[in-house]
């Protein structure tokens, strides 16, 4: 059975379907919809028992042939890092499809963006084959402009059209690269096969060239991720975009740019890339400390955890970059696959927790307050104790409090990149003290103190809201304590990368 | 029985999930759910601790927790004499404040959520003693300062219990960030977290030239650096100078809390971490980073005595007086007295706890927390009186209560090892006994004086009744103060019995070969291989510290009790002495401008230049985009820049100069296509 | 004796004069008659070519008759365009629709 | 000159006056009008060649339905479409220029080519022959064809309908 192929296109077909269900009947299209996402996220965790543990390398390989003649197939496979990354999407989907049962403004096309950016994604993590994998990246795009500009908030088309022309930007200087990489096969053997592609390396010692792919990919993860200073996107478009939207956005989006620097900047340009880490960690630290600052002075909810995820990402390009550091000086691989482990671990981390907090600032902006400054609220948690346990919990999380999954990742991430590039990872370890303050200062004006009596009659999380919430605060505890079935998954990926870079 | 010390934490974590899950349902049972886990949990680490004086081997157990390439970073617990005599300390301690608890917050609105942190609490600080990893450590050491926040903050409404938690929980996150460079550098030397792996290697280590990293003009060897950050995790949870602002702030908690937490245990899991990783501070070159250890105790007691003698809040003085003992025994620690500072910590347990459970009593009778608002205590709460007065005996050090014992060890210590560290502590024992001295005096002696303004409910009527309770009733409280509960007393008898007796452990003799028996349970290898040996007990040193105490109870009692000397007066004699120690040495001053108001104008300039600056550049390279294809027409007339990408404009004048053909009509473009098929036509015709 | 050169002149005028309609008419439904002139020369020709050149498998007139639908679809389709047109813009004179406009 | 000549003049002219007469009318109802002798013109020619069904469907398709369409059209643009409007483009000129030369060219080309004699006759009953070419060796064009006139019902339905 094509378990990838399934998976990948299940979304797809969901969107077909709802393609024709009649407009009228939205509650229909609610549940179709969520049909399809739940069976996405249950083909996708077939994928679990078909996949071999002891393996390193991409197994699962599906492939036919596409566009023989200029060497585009369609190739799909997966490996420890692109696994979770599938899991943390299909789940995540389920659970903005779920919340997203409260928007009433043309249900139809919201779904149906929602299953075709799905499959945009999965795509992304899935594809070994650069021209698909360009497709399903752009794919990516489409939906979520749509998905700003038509259903988010008052400034939506100057944030839809910011987000779209950046991040196309990025994805122009990346085909460049890609058609750099394709051209430099011998004539005859051209082909976007990744695998094959990463065999040859066709680039390295090209040295211009070479630089020039580098940065060519380096630009369009860089704004995807997205690095100081590429970032300026990120805040207006979670502003504007609708809760799900922020949600997708900050959990898998952003883990594409990562996803491309750790699967493909990584193999593919060791030399050039390990010329350039201290350059790359320096732009990640400067990124987790003026993220933590900037986002202390936030006011908006949504722009304040915004900031958090620049200040997140920059922990995870600080392990990448530390990996690639690493190139070349075989006595700190196993320091450089702890850093790559937890930068893995900081994507589903930062997917499962920043998205839980984009749908806590939903739940309270979307039918509650209809505001999101922090200085509007106070004393929450004695109307919401629920709410405030599940949106405390979270922020604990984000800010690194062991024994939930924030703290996993940050500590290998710590401890590897510690290893390989010190100055820098102590540097960046300073910002968890700024993140700790911004967070508990935000706790402190939403939900300590005496209760502002606009909203001493709010009602509790209902049913629907806890299911889209309580599975990520159980994730984030579970994996918080015991990572270790994740991680021996994603090891697997980290040690295969490092052993390249040997 | 050390096999199942995995379950000493598991208790409480399970009655915080049922109390956070089930808790608004149990209500008035609540406590039952805590308590009865903390028995359970306290027979269990009793039975661990027996076993380990009756002399069982050290216990490791280890599992993965998290893989980097080949290397496995483990968890796991440890059961050797340090761990289990600290778990039956903890779980003892616990548990009386738990029972005090169940009359101290009564009919609070938020009753379980408070029994629920204490439990989640415990089963943190249980998990870091019992810890094998710096990991596991690390992991329970931030679960109790979440919980010190969560408690600190309980009376969420209050500005100030807000402003305190999080004061507590930021500075001790500096330290703790320290800590975890430190621990980072230690997995860069070893490639492993776990205890047992580091110490051997540091041992190891220490024969050999270590390495040294630059640092400015110093050069400080690797192994030192990495003892001292771990220390700075020590130093903002055991509030040390310069991290020990927060202290006296978090005060603002329930009194059970400051007892538990923030005398008992949390406080002093940094001065257990140092005993724990020991070997870390002990094999750097001359031992160099326990002298650092050791001043920074002794500045820290010396400075937190001085500040203490000028405070008037009931809890702050106990406060000030927990940092001041936390930095006797960083002191001990650090001058090579391992078994000295742990005694210490472990005597300080009870009788600080006490004094703060005592000084709950009074402050549930009397309404407010000022000392100058108490007096005369001693007849209508003879309980708490004589309670408290145990406990302040063992504080002061005085013959033969706990802190007689513990303390005159540390002075040992210092006296042999580092004099000047002995003339500073003794100086900070006198001060002790006096502000304690004067405590006793202002509270419980003389007359009533009663509180002006009492202490406000720190709940709303709102908070009352969705708990369905009503909320207290003001006046109810009586002219004259009465006693509390038995529910309350109980456990104060108790720790002043501990207080009493628990000393006695280091009575020479009790041990074997002379000695005393915690010398002979808890004692450091390294010393023997080092061939450092702990002075014996000597009668003229003990007599000396007593006499210092007993002259301090005698200053304060003749300002204070007998009022000889007015302190209007002692204040005049000392000058600007007074208003600096009253204002906590302007320390807290200083941390507010500098880290408080310069971290936020830090934060909003970043803001301002984020969207002025940053977005900025991105909105500018937009604007000039639109505005160039605006300018369209007036293209021609502009000079080319020779800089400018030729191609660039090429295109775009190629552009300009078809532009007009795209009228955008389709008669144009049919018209076009027909004379297209006439030429085709046309050419055709040649062919023929 | 009318030969096929005959039709084939014919065919070309009126190919030429629906071109000329086509080209200078503002009106949709004027340009839509326009259309139906040139297709009306192509079936010609084919008619013719039938009868002339290929007549066994009566080719032509298969292909004469698929046009004569298409047309009538094209002329459904364009006419309902016009309609739709009108309704949003009030007027069917294809300059003031100049959406393409470059 | 025998009959055949001077049926095929006679239709020449009425499909000419015809086709000119529809694009050179201001009033476009009379160019529609006119529409009717072009196709009639042509269905007589059809005669001529011995397509009989195709002169059949030419009738019932062109002049019954396809012509009645336009001028209902007409009728139903009438603001649109009226005597007040210039019904001409400022191409005139050059669209004379193209579409003359055009004609010169295609007749140069069509006049020197050497169409050789037919390859064959034409079948007898001729609707038949039709049916059978249709249904056998084009029988795909056939049901591409009718997916067409299904796609184009759908879209002029959508298209033209009043939303609501």
């Amino acid at each position: 059975m094509p378990i990838l192929t399934i998976t990948l296109f299940l979304p797809l077909l969901g969107a077909l379907v709802v393609l024709f269900l009649p407009r009228e009947d939205a509650d229909r299209i609610r549940r179709v919809t969520l049909g399809f996402a739940l069976a996405t996220f249950v083909a996708s965790l077939l994928i679990l028992p078909r996949f071999e543990y002891g393996r390193r390398e991409i197994q699962l390989i599906e492939q036919a042939a596409w566009i023989p003649a200029v060497g585009i197939q369609y190739k799909v496979g997966v490996d420890g890092l692109s696994l979770v990354l599938v899991l943390l999407t299909t789940l995540l989907t389920v659970l903005s499809v779920l919340y997203s049962f409260r928007e009433h403004h043309r249900v139809k096309e919201y779904n149906l963006l929602f299953l075709l950016l799905e499959t945009g994604m999965l795509g992304v993590f899935f594809a070994l084959d650069f021209f698909l994998f360009y497709v399903f990246w752009e794919l990516t795009l489409v939906p979520m402009y749509f998905l700003i500009g038509i259903w988010g908030g008052p400034r939506r088309e100057y944030a839809a059209i910011k987000f779209f022309l950046y991040t196309l930007v990025g994805s122009l200087a990346m085909l460049l690269g890609i058609l750099l990489l394709y051209f430099h096969l011998p004539a005859g053997q051209r082909t976007f096969d990744v695998l094959e592609i990463l065999r040859q390396r066709p680039l390295a010692g090209t040295g211009l060239l070479a630089q020039l792919a580098f940065w060519g990919f380096f630009l369009s993860f860089a704004i995807k991720v997205p690095m100081w200073p590429f970032h300026t996107w990120l805040p207006d478009a979670h502003v504007e975009a609708p809760t799900a939207g922020s949600v997708i956005l900050a959990a898998i989006l952003l883990k594409l740019g990562t996803y491309g620097f750790v699967r493909f900047s990584l193999p593919l340009f060791p030399e050039v890339f390990h010329q350039h880490a201290l350059l790359v960690a320096g732009l990640a630290v400067v990124g987790v400390i003026y993220g933590a600052l900037v986002a202390m002075a936030q006011t908006d909810l949504k722009k304040l955890v915004a900031y958090s995820s620049v200040n997140h990402m920059g922990y995870v390009m600080l392990a990448v970059a530390a990996a690639a550091y690493a190139y070349g000086r075989p006595e700190l691989a196993d320091a450089a696959a702890t850093a790559l482990n937890g930068a893995t671990m900081e994507m589903l981390a930062h997917g499962i927790i920043t998205g839980a907090l984009f749908l806590v600032v939903g739940v309270i902006y979307d039918d509650r307050t209809h505001t999101r400054g922090v200085e509007d609220f106070g004393g929450l948690w004695a109307v919401l104790p629920k709410y405030g346990a599940v949106s405390i919990t979270a922020m604990f999380a984000s800010l690194g409090l062991p024994g939930l999954m924030g703290f996993v990742a940050e500590f290998l991430i710590f401890v590897g990149s510690f290893s390989i590039i010190p100055v820098f990872t102590a540097l960046a370890a300073l910002g968890v003290v700024i993140t700790a303050a911004f967070f508990l200062w935000t706790i402190q004006r939403i939900f300590l103190g005496p209760t502002n009596p606009r909203w001493a009659h709010l009602p509790d999380l209902d049913r629907r809201e806890m299911w889209t919430l309580v599975p990520l605060v159980v994730l984030m505890v579970v994996f918080g304590v015991y990572p270790k079935p994740l991680l021996d998954i994603i090891n697997l990926t980290s040690s295969q990368l490092v052993a390249m870079l040997r | 029985m050390a096999r199942l010390a995995w379950l000493i934490p598991l208790f409480p974590l399970v009655s915080y999930g049922v109390l956070a899950f089930r808790g608004r349902s149990l209500g008035e049972r609540a406590p039952y759910v805590a308590i009865g886990a903390m028995a359970l949990s306290a027979l269990v680490a009793w039975a661990v601790f027996l076993e380990q004086a009756l002399g069982a081997e050290p216990f490791v157990w280890r599992a993965a927790w998290a893989v980097g390439g080949e290397r496995v970073i483990t968890v796991g617990y440890t059961v050797d004499p340090l761990s289990s005599i600290t778990v039956a300390m903890i779980t003892l301690v616990g548990g009386l404040i738990f029972v005090y608890s169940v009359g101290y917050m009564h009919g609070d609105p938020y009753y379980a959520r408070f029994f629920a942190f204490l439990s989640l609490f415990c089963a943190g600080m249980l998990t870091m003693v019992l810890a094998n990893s710096f990991l596991l450590m690390l992991i329970g050491w931030e679960v109790i300062g979440l919980c010190s926040y969560l408690l600190i903050g309980f009376y969420f409404r209050r500005r100030s219990a807000n402003m305190a938690q999080m004061k507590a929980f930021l500075t001790t996150r500096v330290g703790d960030t320290l800590m975890l460079i430190g621990i980072m550098a230690l997995f860069w030397q070893f490639g492993t977290v776990d205890y047992h792996a580091v110490f051997e290697s540091v041992r190891k280590g220490a024969k050999e030239a270590s390495a040294v990293v630059r640092l400015g003009p110093w050069e400080v060897p690797v192994v030192t650096l990495t003892a001292l950050l771990v220390f700075g995790g020590p130093i903002g949870k055991s509030g040390q100078f310069p991290l020990h602002v927060w202290l006296p702030d978090a005060m603002e908690g329930p009194t059970p809390v400051s007892a538990l937490i923030h005398a008992a245990t949390l406080v002093a899991a940094g001065v257990y971490l140092v005993g724990r990783a020991y070997p870390l501070f002990f094999f750097t070159p001359h031992h160099e980073a326990l002298v650092w250890v050791a001043w920074v105790g002794t500045l820290t007691a010396v400075m937190a005595a001085l500040i203490a003698v000028a405070q008037d809040d009931i809890k702050r003085i106990l406060a000030y007086s927990t940092i001041s003992q936390l930095g006797f025994m960083m002191a001990g620690l650090g001058v090579l007295g391992y078994t000295a500072g742990l005694f210490h910590l472990l005597t300080h347990a009870f009788f600080k706890a006490l004094l703060f459970l005592a000084a709950g009593s009074v402050i549930h009778a009397v309404h407010t927390n000022n000392i100058k608002e108490m007096g005369g205590l001693w007849r209508c709460m003879p309980v708490t009186f004589w309670t408290f007065l145990a406990g302040f005996l063992a504080l002061a050090g005085v013959f033969p209560f706990a802190g007689f014992w513990s303390k005159d060890e540390i002075l040992l210590e210092a006296y042999h090892h580092n004099p000047a560290v002995y003339v500073l502590l003794t100086a900070a024992a006198f001060l002790t006994a006096l502000y304690m001295s004067r405590l006793v005096a202002y509270a419980f002696f003389g007359r009533y004086r009663g509180p002006e303004h009492p202490e406000p409910d720190p709940w709303l009527p709102e908070d009352y009744e969705r708990a369905g309770l009503h909320p207290p009733g003001h006046g109810h409280h009586h002219r004259q103060p009465h006693e509390s509960p038995p529910v309350m007393t109980v456990p104060l008898v108790v720790l002043a019995f501990f207080a009493l007796v628990v000393g006695f452990v280091g009575v020479p003799g009790t041990g074997p070969d002379g000695g005393s028996w915690i010398h002979h349970f808890l004692k450091f290898e390294g010393f023997e291989e080092a061939g450092i040996h702990a002075p014996s007990f000597s009668w003229p040193l003990a007599l000396r510290s007593l006499a210092v105490a007993l002259a301090g109870i005698g200053v304060a009692w003749v300002v204070y009790g007998l009022r000889w000397v007015r302190s209007e007066q002692v204040r005049a004699w000392i000058g600007p002495l007074y208003p600096f120690l009253r204002h906590r040495m302007y320390i807290d001053t200083v941390y507010g401008w500098v880290f408080v108001r310069g971290g936020l104008a830090l934060a909003t300039g970043l803001r301002w230049f984020d969207v002025h600056v940053v977005d900025g550049l991105v909105n500018l390279v937009g604007w000039v985009t639109v505005l160039l294809s605006r300018l369209h027409r007036l293209f021609d007339t502009y000079v080319v820049d020779g800089l400018v990408n030729l191609v660039g404009w090429a295109t775009r004048g190629l552009g300009s100069l078809l532009r007009p053909l795209q009228t955008g009509r389709a008669y144009n473009y049919i018209l076009v296509a027909a004379a297209g098929v006439a030429v085709l036509v046309l050419v055709s015709l040649w062919r023929l | 004796m009318i030969g096929l050169s005959h039709y084939l002149v014919l065919s070309s005028l009126l190919f030429g004069l629906g071109l000329y309609g086509v080209l200078t008419r503002r009106n949709a439904v004027a340009i839509l008659m326009g259309i139906e002139l040139m297709l009306n020369a192509a079936n010609v020709n084919f008619v013719a070519f039938t009868r002339f050149v290929d007549p066994t498998f009566v080719r032509g007139h298969v292909a004469a008759l698929i046009v004569i639908t298409l047309a009538a679809c094209e002329a459904v389709v364009g006419l309902a365009l016009v309609i739709n047109a009108y309704r949003h813009l009030e007027t069917v004179n294809v300059d003031q629709v100049d959406l393409m406009k470059g | 000159m025998n009959a055949e000549a001077l049926a095929f003049y006679a239709l020449a002219a009425m499909v000419v006056v015809g086709g000119g007469l529809v694009v050179q009318s201001r009033n476009l109802v009379h160019a529609a009008v006119s529409l009717v002798p072009t196709l009639l013109g042509v269905a007589g020619l059809y005669v001529l060649l011995h397509a009989e069904f195709v002169t059949a469907i030419q009738l019932l398709i062109y002049v019954g339905a396809i012509t009645v369409l336009i001028l209902f059209v007409i009728l139903l643009t009438e603001g649109a479409t009226g005597l007040r409007v210039p019904q001409r483009n400022e191409q005139v000129p050059l669209a004379l220029v193209v579409s003359g030369a055009l004609v010169l060219l295609l007749w140069a080309v069509l006049l020197r080519v050497p169409w050789g004699p037919p390859a064959g006759t034409l079948p007898p009953y001729n609707p038949g022959a039709v049916g059978r070419s249709l249904l056998m060796p084009y029988v795909l064009a056939f049901e591409v064809t009718s997916l067409v006139i299904l796609a184009c019902l759908v879209g002029a339905i959508v298209i033209a309908r009043r939303e609501e």
